[in-house]
This record gives C-alpha cells, structure tokens and sequence, in this order.
C-alpha cells in the first residue's frame, strides 16, 4: 500500500486555478504556450530567413512530413500518460507495413496468395498486427510488471527479426494503387497522411479530453494506487494504451510503405526517438499523469519543422544535426523557464 | 440476531517474515461507529486494506451481511457497498477535486462524454453538505494536506457506501473540520450505515463511536461498547499497561532570546509576523487550517523565497537559503507531510534517520557504517519505532512508526531549534507520551521549540507561551498562564 | 552566365567515411568550383522516407537535377518518381534504383565487386580450406548484390566450406566482436574472411589481433578502399576493391549537368580521361560504369596519397 | 547502505531480515537472484549447447564485449537512480573517442599540431570532453528543469555533429601503440577492458554504497522534495551523475577506439539502449531510488552473454534479433515472478 504518489518536481508550479475543469483545461493548454511560442518563433525566422518556407507547397510538406512521426508520438502519449514507454514503435511500424504489403502487393514473389487484396484487407492486416504486437507488450507490463522499457525493448528487437524474416530482408515492392493511396492520395487536396493524422489527433483529443477512458488513462498514470482504490482496473488501461500505440505503429507503418511505395523491413529504425521527443517536449511528463495531445501536436510539428527548414536552408548535415540538438532543447528551455515556479 | 454488515474473523497477513496481523476480528453492526482502536503497527490499516480488498489476506474469513466475501480488487468492495479512506491520503495530484471524488464513475452525457458540468456541480453541492470549502475546480496538487484530506472525505461519503472505512481520517485536520465530519458521520448513522473509525485521538473515539475493538501486535485483544469503558481502560488495553498523564511537561523556559522574527512575510498571504522564541521554550502556534503557521516554519527554514522581514538566531542574522544552511546553524524541521517532505519511502529506516546527518556520519569520504548502524538504533530505540530491522525500507513501516522515522532524523541532527509542525501527526497514544516527555527534556536541556498544532490539548498539554495565527496575521498571543482551550478558538477563529 | 544550375545531391547517410568521400568530391566537381553549379548535399540519415522528403523540398524549391544515392533499391522509386512529374531530372549513383524514370545510373556494379573480393580470398588460400563472410544489412542492394558476387565466385571452389555468413551491419565494433565469437567458436577451421566492405574486415583484423593470432595467417578482403583499409593494404594485412566514390560523384554530376542543359555539356570530371572504357556519349547513355579498382601494394601509395 | 532494496511495490518480499545490515545486505543481493539465476540458466543452457561456451578464451571474449557496455551501464545507473536519464551517452562515446584520438595519432592529417602526445594526454581530453558533455546535460537537467530525456536527446543529435565536424566525416586513424594498450593491452592476462570495468565497477560499488555522495544520489532519486528538506543539495547531485555519465562514455569511446584501431565519427550508435537495458534488467528502477550497480553489472553480462551466445550457436542473424528480444523479457521476467508479491 502507500503508494507512492509523488508529485513531480513541478507540483503546484503557480497555476491558478479557481474556476474550474473548464478552466483547468484552459490552463493545461496555456502551459503549452511556451512550446507553443517557441514554434511560432521558429516558424518566423525560418519563413525570413528562406523565402520557400511559407509557401503552400512546404507548409503541405511539413504536414505531410509530421503526420508519421506526429501518429506515433500521439499512440506514444497515451502509453507514456500511464508512466510507461514504447520503445518498439519503430520496429512495429515495419512490421506492419511489410505484413499489410504482402496483402497488397501485385509482386507475385512477395505477395501472400490469392493477392493482391481490395484495400480493406490488408489495411485491417496491419492494424491488426500492430495491434497484436502492442497488445504483448501491453500484457507484459501490465500483467507481468515487466518494466516497460525492458518489455518494448524485447519488443523492438523481435518485431525487427520477424519483420525480416517474413519479409526475407527484401523489401515488398509494387503496392496496389489502393493501397498506395493512403500514403499518396489526397482528400480536397489534403494529403492522406494529414487527414489520417488529423482524425488520430481529433479522436485522440475527444478520447483523452472527454471520455471515461481518458479519465483513466490519466488516473492510472498519475496515481495508480489511487485509480485502483477507485475500483479502475489499472492493468486493463495500461494493457489498452499499449494496444492504441500498437494500432498508432500499425497505422503509421502502412502510410509510410503506400508513400514510400514498397514496405521496407529496415523502415522506422529509431522513430520511438522522434516519437518520444515529440510527446515530451509537447510537455507530456515521463512520471505520467499530466500532459495532453495538443502538446504532442506542437512537438511533433516543431520537429518536422526543424528537420524541415534546416533542409531548405541548405544546411550542411553535420551542423543540422548539432543545430537540431540545440533546438529542441532552446524550444523547451523556453517553455521550461515560463512556467517554472518562483 | 441479524447479519453484521461486516464480520471478520482470524484475519492473517504477513509480510515476509513479518506477520502485520495474526488474529483479525471485528463485528460492525449497521447504524453504528465502530472504533478501532491499537498502538502504531498493531495492523489496523492491515485490517482495513485487506477488508476493502486493496491487500490479500493470507486467511481467515470475511462476511458481508452473513455472506461470505473474498474481494480481488478494491473495485469488488466498491461494488459490495464499502469505501474507505486511507490512512496514507493518495490523489491523482493533477487532477481537479471533483475529478478525483468522481474518479471511474464520472457522469456521462451524449456520445459518452463527460459531463464535466454535472460533475463540478454534484461535487460542489456534497462539498457544500459537509461544509467543506473546497472549490471542486482546484487541482489537488494545488491543496493543503488538509484539504486533501477533506477531500478524501468527501469521496468515500460520496458513495453511498454501507460500510464506510475511515483510517485517521482527522490526523491533519483541525478540530471544527473534524466536527464537520462528525456531524456527517452521525447522518450516516441514522441511515443505518456502519462505520469503522480509527484514530489516536482518543477524545474523538469517545466523541463519536458507539463501540470498539482493539488489536495488538497484530492480534484482536478485546471489544465492547464504548459506554461500558473509559479513557483509561481504553489506553490500558491499547498500550497493554495502564499510563497516568498524557502529557510531560519539565520544562521552564529562560530569559535568553534564541530566536526572534520581525515583520515576515511569507507567500500565500503571510505578513507580518513577529515573535520571540527563548532558551528552553515551547513556543506553540496554533490557527486554523490554512492560518499560515507552516509556511512561516517553511519561510525559516530558508524553503520559500524570502519576503520583508527580519531574523534573528542566537543575536545574528538568520536567512538561510537552504535547508543545508539551516540545518548547518542548528535548526531542524519536522515536517507537516511526512510522505511528500518527510520520507524517502523507498529507502531504509537507518538511511532515512541518517539523512540529515551525513556529515556527522562520515569520515571523510566514507560514511561510516557502524555509526549509522549506531544512530538508527538509538533513534529506533527513543521513539520505539516498531520495525523488525533498519534496513526495512520506511514504505513497509506503520503510518505512525513513519512519523517516528521523521522525528528520529531530526533529533539525530541535535539542534538547538526545533521546527515541528504537527508532530504527532499518527502517534498513538503511548509513543505520543513518549514524544512529549523527549520535547520537554529537549527544552529542560536548553533547547528551543516552535511547535505548530491544531489540537488544543496538545497546545494547552505542552506549550509555554502561544502564538495565535489568523488568515497570515498573529491575532494574538497568550502566555501558559492566559491559554485556555475557548481563548484559543476564539483567537484564532 | 546566367543563374548557377542549382543541382541536389541526396544520399542516403553522412555519417560513415564513403558517403562522406563521395560528398566531398561531389563538392569539388570543377562545375561546382567555379560556381557553374550550386550544389546542395542532403543527408537521408538512412531512412527511406527522409530521402523522398528531401525530394519534395527540392521540388518546392525548385531544383534543376538531382544525384540520387538511395538507401533502397525500391523504396527510391517514388521519389524519382515525384522528381519525374515535377519535371526534374534525375541521376542515379552509387546505389541503384528500381525506376525507368532515371535519367542515367553512374556506378559500379556491386556484383562484380564482390566477384573480385571473394576471388581475391579464394585465390590466397588455395581454393580450399573454410571461410565466413561478414554481410551488409540484410536487404540493402549492396548486400544483395556483393553476396551474389560472393557467391559466383565460390561455386568455383567446391571444396571451400562457408563456416559462418552473418551481418555485422557495415560496423567495424559489431564485425570485431562477431569475428572474436567466430574464432572461439571455429577454433581451427577459419582460413579466409570475405567482408563486404572494408570497415568490416578491418574489425575482423582488430579480432584476430586481440585473440593473439597472426592476421598474416588469414586471407582478407573487403570492399571501398576505405582510408583505413588502404593503410591495411599496405601492411599486407588485407586486400580491397577500391570503389570510385570520386568517380561516381563527378560523373553523376556531369551526367546532371547535361540533362538539366538538355545536353550539350562538356564533361568535366576526371573520370572521363581516368578510364579509357569510360565513354561519355553526349551524357546520353542510361548507365555509365565506373570500374573497381583492385587495391594493391603497387598502387596503394599513390591510392593513399590522393587522400591527404 | 542497502537503500537499493527493491521496487516499493515488492516490499519486503520474502526477506528474512533479522540479524540486521549483514542480513538485510545480503538479502539485497538476493533480491537480484532472479536475474541472477537467469544469467545462471542462461550459461548452463548456453554451455551445454555449445562446447566453447564455457572455455576461458570465450569467457575473456564475454567479458571483454560486455566492458563498454558496462562502463556505460554504470555511468548510466547514477543518472537513473536519480529518476534521470542519459541518451546521449552513444554519441558522447564517438565525441570522446575522436577527439581523444586527434591527440594519439600517428597520421599528419587528423592530428593536432605537435601530436601524437603520450597516452597520458589523450586520456585527460577524452574524459574531460565525456565530463564537459556530461555537465552541460546536467546543467539543463539540474539548472534549468529540461526534462532529462529532451536535454541528452539534444545531446546526443549535437554530440554526434561535432564528431562529424571534428572528424570530418572521417575515421582517425593510427593510434599510438600506448593509447591503444587501453582497448588491446592486459595485465596479468586479463584484457586492460576488463581490467578498467573492474576497477569502475568496483569504485562505483564503493560510491553508491559506501560514501555521503552515494546517500545523497538515493535520497534525491527517491524524494527529491525530502531530500532538500533533509539539506542536500539535490541540484548538485543531479549535475555530478551526468558528469559521471560523460565521464564513463568518455573512457567506454576511448577503449572503443583503442580496440578498433581508429575513432569512428560513427561509433556508438544506440548504445544508450543497451546501456539502459542492462540497468533496468538489472533491477534499478526508471523510477529512481532504487537499484544496484551488482544488478547493472548482471543486467550487462546477460546482454553480453545472449549476444556471445547467439554468435557463437551460428544462429541467423533475423533469428538472433527474434530470440534476444524474447530471451531478455524472459529473464526479467523470471526475476518478476519470483518477486512478486502473493
Ligand atoms: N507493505 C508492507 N511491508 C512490510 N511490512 C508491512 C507492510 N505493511 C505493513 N507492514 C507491517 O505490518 C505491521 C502493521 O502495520 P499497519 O500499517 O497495519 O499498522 P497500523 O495499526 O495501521 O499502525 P498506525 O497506527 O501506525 O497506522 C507493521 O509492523 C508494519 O511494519
Ligand atoms: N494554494 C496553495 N498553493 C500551494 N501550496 C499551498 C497552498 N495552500 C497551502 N499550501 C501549502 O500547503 C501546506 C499547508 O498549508 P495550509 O496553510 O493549508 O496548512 P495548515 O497546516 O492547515 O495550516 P497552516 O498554514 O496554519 O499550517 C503549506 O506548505 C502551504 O505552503
Ligand atoms: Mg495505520
Ligand atoms: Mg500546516
């Protein structure tokens, strides 16, 4: 018993809060403002310092480019609002992708028989897939208390050895148009992948922010003990976040083989990184319990803007990548020192 | 007869090797408060978590209205008609009040949303029933312990519960809280409801229970009806000795100002404060909640920003900055919450008594074993902390025997200030005795206590000369001579 | 002269030496020393999907060709594909692309280097005797295809056993410690070692060193030419194939000179006069070979010289 | 000491702790039996399967490959006692490495003017950058509340850009005989890896356990809020455990280099995993406050072993990733189990 609650260090770091959830929620939001400051600042200097920054044309690009990383780091919210971790994103993301590509290919080498499939099969192949593989992880933690890290880091290994095993270490080349239309095709001239990605985010948000699950997800994180005494079923919820991440991989690994054109079984190496940064720089704290989608939103958008505006400017690869670390970190130094207490 | 709402019977729990409860027993009859009462350890909140089902027993039985019960999960007990409210205050800290009263049973509208409205509504309206002034909106990491603790409360009333377990539900709560909690325990009980009430305050047990049961060292002692006993009995049975007076007090204060305060300021509306403490003083601070006293004990223990104001030490200046700095000078702070300031509750009784020793303990480099070894048992041994050794890490000690951990690390420091804010916050009645006799010899032996309470007895019980706080301002100070319980509420009041 | 021609080179990864070689002779074309062409290089950082978002970058902006190293043979198809609809031309190098859209390829052909390699093996033990190869990431084409290389000239020795073949992933650490369990697990049997690239097989000598065995006793090889391995070469400790990165490089870039002119361009590079086979053709063939070089120790003094 | 007990969750379980510190000390350890005994099933497993498993030659080879990860893994279990964590460690290993190396190479290009200088030299640049990195991440962590995982992330992408920088993208190569005694040199056969593993092992054992400092990192991993009430100055602690972090990243890139000869710009590239992985498998929690350098060291060896193991079997590569992912969650999970509560 006694569980621990621990308020992080940030407890009661001078929000007023007086009139209400509404408020509150208001104010959950404002103290994403620092992040949210540090994109708009960038977004300025960038679209002075390089005159193709603003144009429609980026701005699609930059959407299109955030939505993988920016689907991953929203599943990756919920399991970290849990105080846990996926680490095997990016390996599922393959996985996925490769598996649901065999449904779709018309390659008679690589294809699964009877295929290629309408898109709807190998679509509910993928998500089922990263379904299953997250709900693993999930079962390892919540049932077995294996520490996330050590059970999605299990994970990410053996996902990346079957994804090539299955895949013979070949990629899954000629993807049926259907299929290829989740990653290329557009709606009112929206690329897919941003429409996806906004779906995911307005789900995300309407889940998180207003259903009895969200509740929870928040409750099991910032005080399991508490939740439980509530008559939660903790290990339910955190089995689930992990089975939303594993659907969030899923998803992601299928847009990034239609876009790529053939499902790759190296694709996603290291995004659980990306992923991870755009949740807590988005404000999301490790220790769960406290952080919100929209702040996921602004990190995933701050990191497809670095990645983005460093390439336009030309910058030469070794000093975007010391520049990039300065960034990210500037970025939260900014948020960090405006809402810190005193 | 009819079916007890509850009865329990050969309940047995252990830990390891150490076994918290050997014979659990207990009757609780609908429409009653039923006390239960033992010393620090003697496995009353053992009893309870295992009856709300948040531990498993290792066996015995338990019947819910005549039936026979094994509850998995706290959710099962929840569904059985019983809630509880822990010893150990546990809220989801980011979460709104009302969120957590309603947590895992929020109201719903369309679409299965949350009726946020309904739920700041409902959670407004049972907090305005049990006169709690609470706003349902404010997030929890926002809120006092004693706030936190009213909220608490106001959960486990708000089940509709049958059965309802309060573990020291007033141990950070001053006496017109509690009083508010009594009168709503008394509606529940003309509802027919049952009641287990477990406190240290024995004034309370005979205020508000109509019968009780007493455990110790894990076993079932005794039970009966309160108005068959009296405070005397009760303490013989819980002690298992009979003790004379409540409180030791040798003490005489001197003539030399040890410490002076002038015009301090403080955050969350503190001003103004002055005060003089001498050699060999008990300087009480008694207020209601949210008076201000803890953040002035906080302000001189250099934890919050510096306002105006000045202070003295033994004639020079005292600022301190940090803790360090303080404790450096010869002050040491027994905090109000032990679980968020006082302990590392994953850590060691003998690393936790030694935490705010280091320097003394070490030679050099090295800690040095034997004396940390050494002082643990001396601290273990004058506070009688009940552990089966001190490499047990604190999480696994009674809430009471953690309150001794707390006091243990500061006495090790040997100051000659004495900061304590609500000390005996859990302690049951002998150790409490125990507590105040090592107050009155610290005094006696020219040391310096500022000491805030909200009990009246223990002010009256221990205090030289007190200082009255209302809303951040001293309304009034009284010298031992003027203190009287009615002057005191009213001052503060 | 008008505007430069504002040419992208994007390749798959900056962070190891022959990417990094490749780059920098791309950098110093004489087209782009004398500013005739503004060049860009974009690091994919090994990753698919960044290299086809460096294409639409380049796209926005408004590129006049594109050298294309990819990071696989089919996932690089889109984004020709993308630069073919936005009317921009591009010029495949070093690693090929499984696109009809390609202006041209200029590279070597893998296959044939690991010919070499493994003959070079096969050759110093006498056709007999046990060996292990040392792979590239399973999958990528350079894999795929000096493994097929390999394999060619193995069927020459039947009596040649392949004791262990496994990826160490390009990585000198990981080829070290995989040779060190190898030489535990082989105590007797390993007489050649056939890396894919040289990085690997020079973690392979490291190993063999720290086990106390005599490296002279092995027979090595591997592909690039990597600094290191020249040095190695030159201490008889292994042989290398020398790949052109310099080669590759300028040769691509003429080839995109002449198609973002519509031809017409005059080669530059050095290469056209390095290699007598080498036929430029108006730069309006679809592959242009750029031969292995085998390393020896005639030539590696003057191969490490070009370094400094 | 014995602060390290164990997952508050487990509490006490099964231990027989009477006759007070030597008991309770040794009941500590017991409470790594379960990983223990799965190291232990592991190599019986792994020595009857193969018959090198267990020869002394093989042996030397474990613990050799396991020494960089094990430098790193004991940097890496000071941060995460103190709730921290330090990503960057990969990254700070290749910095550490090249530019330590400038000032021992032989070659006239990548040398700093007046080099190659005695081992001595080369060693103090290659800590004192691990320190510098170390501090500069402890700094934003401690100084100014970056959350840990966005200030070593930062770190890890501009670490790895000014290796490149300072490298060029190149290898340095030819090292001098001395600096390259520290990866190939022995001391009474034991390889010099092994023999600096031991000593830091050791000294951290001593650190955690014995000294003030070590007291302190508990006490401000398990409540930093209690810990500065108790006076200590939990900035400074959290600031000396990522120097402590640089430092071991520091020697783990010189040893890498000495062993292979040159500095790769491109060395250690998600080692920061592995090195995780070994101190969370090895009992210490992301949580802070509790866990063991003893358990790091074991979580280090099975990692070490499955990979010397798998190596050794000839399993295939796509099977090897399949089978480490599982056989490392199974060996936590054995550990799970047999401390579980009830
Ligand atoms: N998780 C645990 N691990 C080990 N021992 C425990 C644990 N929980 C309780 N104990 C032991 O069980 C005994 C009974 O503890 P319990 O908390 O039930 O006492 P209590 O009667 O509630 O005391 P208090 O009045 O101080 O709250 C104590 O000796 C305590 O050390
Ligand atoms: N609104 C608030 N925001 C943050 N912290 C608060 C707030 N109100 C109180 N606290 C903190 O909570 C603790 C207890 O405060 P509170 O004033 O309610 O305590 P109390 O013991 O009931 O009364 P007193 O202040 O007289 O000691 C103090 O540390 C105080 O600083
Ligand atoms: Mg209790
Ligand atoms: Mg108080």
């Amino acid at each position: 018993m006694s569980d621990h609650t621990e308020t992080p260090a940030a407890a009661g770091s001078g929000t007023e809060t007086r009139s209400g959830a509404r408020t509150s929620r208001v104010a959950s939001y404002a103290q994403r403002f620092g992040i949210l400051i540090a994109l708009v600042v960038l977004c300025v200097v960038l679209s002075v310092a390089n005159e193709y920054f603003l144009i429609g044309r980026n701005i699609v690009n930059v959407l299109r480019q955030t939505s993988i990383n920016g689907i991953l780091a929203i599943g990756m919210t919920f399991v970290i609002l849990t105080r846990g971790i996926d680490l095997s994103v990016g390996s599922v993301v393959a996985l996925a992708g490769v598996t649901s590509a065999a449904f779709a290919t018309t390659s008679s080498i690589a294809a699964v028989a009877g295929g290629p499939f309408p898109v709807v099969v190998p679509l509910l192949i993928g998500l089922l897939v990263g379904a299953a593989a997250g709900a693993v992880s999930g079962l390892l933690v919540a049932r077995y208390n294996v520490p996330a890290f050590v059970a999605t880091l299990g994970m990410l290994s053996a996902a990346r050895g079957l994804t090539l095993l299955f895949a013979g270490g070949r990629p899954i080349p000629a993807l049926t148009d259907g299929y290829r239309w989740i990653g290329t095709g557009d709606v009112l001239g929206v690329p897919m992948p941003v429409v996806i990605f906004a779906v995911v985010f307005v789900a995300s948000w309407y889940v998180l922010g207003s259903t009895k699950f969200g509740r929870r997800v928040y409750a099991a994180g910032g005080n399991p003990h508490a939740a439980t005494v509530s008559g939660i079923n903790v290990a339910r919820i955190r089995l689930s976040v992990y089975v939303i991440s594993g659907l969030m991989a899923g998803l992601a690994g299928m847009i990034l083989a239609a876009r790529t054109g053939s499902a790759l079984p190296q694709a996603g190496v290291a995004y659980e990184l990306d992923a991870i940064a755009a949740v807590v720089i988005g404000g999301t704290s490790l220790a769960g319990g406290v952080g919100h989608v929209a702040g996921t939103l602004i990190g995933a958008l701050l990191i497809g803007v670095v990645n983005n505006g460093l390439d336009l400017m030309g910058v030469e690869s070794y000093y975007q990548q010391v520049i990039k670390g300065v960034l990210i970190v500037a970025a939260v130094l900014l948020d960090q020192t405006r809402n810190q207490r005193a | 007869m009819r079916d007890a709402l509850l009865e329990v019977s050969d309940l047995k729990k252990s830990f390891g090797g150490v076994t918290a409860l050997s014979d659990g027993r207990f009757r609780l009859e609908a429409g009653s408060v039923h006390a239960l009462c033992g010393g620090n350890g003697a496995g009353k909140s053992t009893f309870l978590t295992i009856v709300m089902g948040i531990q498993q027993r290792d066996g015995g039985t338990i019947r819910r209205n005549g039936r026979e019960v094994s509850f998995g999960s706290p959710a099962e007990a929840l569904e059985n008609g019983i809630s509880i409210i822990e010893q150990e205050l546990s809220p989801v800290p980011a979460m709104t009040v009302a969120e957590n009263i309603f947590l895992g049973r929020e109201p719903l509208k369309a679409f299965g949303r949350i009726d946020f409205a309904r739920m700041n509504d409902e959670a407004q309206k049972l907090l305005d029933r049990l006169h709690f002034d609470i706003s349902p909106r404010a997030r929890m990491m926002d809120l006092s312990v004693a706030k936190l603790q009213l909220v608490e409360i106001a959960k486990a009333l708000s089940y509709d519960a049958e059965v309802i377990i309060m573990d020291e539900p007033t141990s950070a709560l001053g006496e017109s809280e509690a009083d508010q909690l009594f009168t709503a325990i008394r509606r529940l009980k003309e509802q027919g409801k049952g009641i287990i009430y477990v406190s240290h305050r024995l004034t309370e047990i005979f205020e508000i229970a109509d019968s009780y049961t007493v455990f110790r060292d894990g076993a079932y002692v005794e039970a009966g009806r309160i108005a068959d006993t009296n405070k005397q009995d009760l303490i013989r049975m819980i002690v298992g000795r009979p003790l004379t007076e409540e409180f030791v007090k040798e003490n005489a204060p001197g003539a030399e100002t040890v410490l002076s305060a002038r015009g301090i300021d403080s955050r969350n509306g503190v001003r103004d404060v002055s005060f003089d403490v001498y050699k060999g003083e008990i300087l009480g601070f008694y207020g209601l909640m949210g008076a201000g006293r803890t953040e002035i004990l906080e302000r001189l223990f250099g934890l919050t920003a510096h306002g105006a104001g000045t202070v003295t030490l033994h004639g020079t200046p005292f600022s301190p900055r940090s803790a360090a700095e303080a404790i450096a000078r010869g002050v040491a702070f027994v905090t109000e919450d032990r679980k968020e300031s006082g302990l590392v509750l994953s850590a060691t009784v003998r690393n936790n008594v030694c935490m705010a020793s280091h320097d003394r303990l070490s030679g050099g480099l090295s800690m040095t074993r034997g004396a940390e070894r050494r002082a643990a048992e001396r601290m273990i041994d004058m506070f009688g902390i009940k552990t089966a050794t001190d490499t047990l890490p604190v999480s696994g000690l009674s809430g009471g025997n953690q309150q001794k951990v707390v006091l243990g690390k500061w006495f090790l420091t040997e100051p000659d200030v004495l900061l304590l804010d609500e000390p005996t916050r859990g302690v049951d009645v002998g150790a409490k005795r125990e507590i105040y006799r090592i107050m009155s010899d610290f005094a006696s032996k020219g040391g310096t206590i500022l000491m805030v309470s909200s009990e009246t007895d223990e002010i009256l019980g221990m205090a030289d000369r007190v200082v009255v706080m209302r809303d951040g301002r001293v309304s009034g100070e009284l010298s031992r001579a003027e203190m009287s319980a009615e002057k005191l509420v009213h001052l503060a009041a | 002269q008008d505007d430069p021609l504002k040419i992208g080179a994007a390749v798959y990864g900056l962070n190891a030496e022959f990417m990094q070689l490749w780059s920098e002779a791309a950098e110093n074309h004489p087209a782009v020393q004398s500013g005739e062409v503004d060049l860009t290089v974009f690091d994919g950082r090994y990753d698919a999907l960044v290299q086809q978002e460096q294409f639409e970058t380049m796209i926005t902006q408004g590129f006049d060709a594109i050298v294309f190293v990819p990071i696989d043979v089919e996932a690089g198809a889109t984004a020709v594909q993308q630069a073919a609809d936005a009317g921009i031309p591009v010029v495949g190098s070093n690693t090929r692309v499984n696109s009809d859209l390609l202006t041209a390829y200029v590279g070597s052909d893998d296959v044939q280097s690991g010919r070499m390699e493994a003959e070079a093996v096969l050759e110093k033990i006498g056709c007999e005797g046990g060996v292990v190869i040392l792979e590239g990431p399973i999958g990528q084409s350079a894999q795929i295809q000096r493994l097929e290389g390999n394999m060619q000239a193995l069927e020459a020795c039947p009596d040649v056993e392949v004791l262990e073949q496994q990826t160490a992933n390009w990585s000198r650490a990981e080829a070290q410690t995989l040779m060190e369990n190898w030489l535990t697990a082989h105590p007797e049997g390993i007489d050649g070692i056939i890396a894919q690239n040289d990085e690997m097989a020079l973690g392979a000598i490291e190993a063999i060193k720290a086990a106390d065995l005599d490296v002279a006793d092995f027979a090595i090889a591997g592909i690039d030419g990597v600094t290191d391995a020249l040095v190695a070469v030159q201490n008889g400790e292994m042989t290398s194939i020398l790949q052109d990165a310099k080669g590759q490089a300028q040769g691509a870039i003429d080839v995109a000179i002449n198609a973002a002119r519509e031809g017409g361009h005059e080669p530059l590079a050095d290469l056209w006069q390095q290699y007598p086979d080498m036929e430029w053709a108006d730069g309006a063939k679809g592959e242009y070979e750029v031969p292995w070089t085998p390393v020896t120790e005639e030539n590696v003094g003057e191969l490490l010289e070009m370094r400094q």
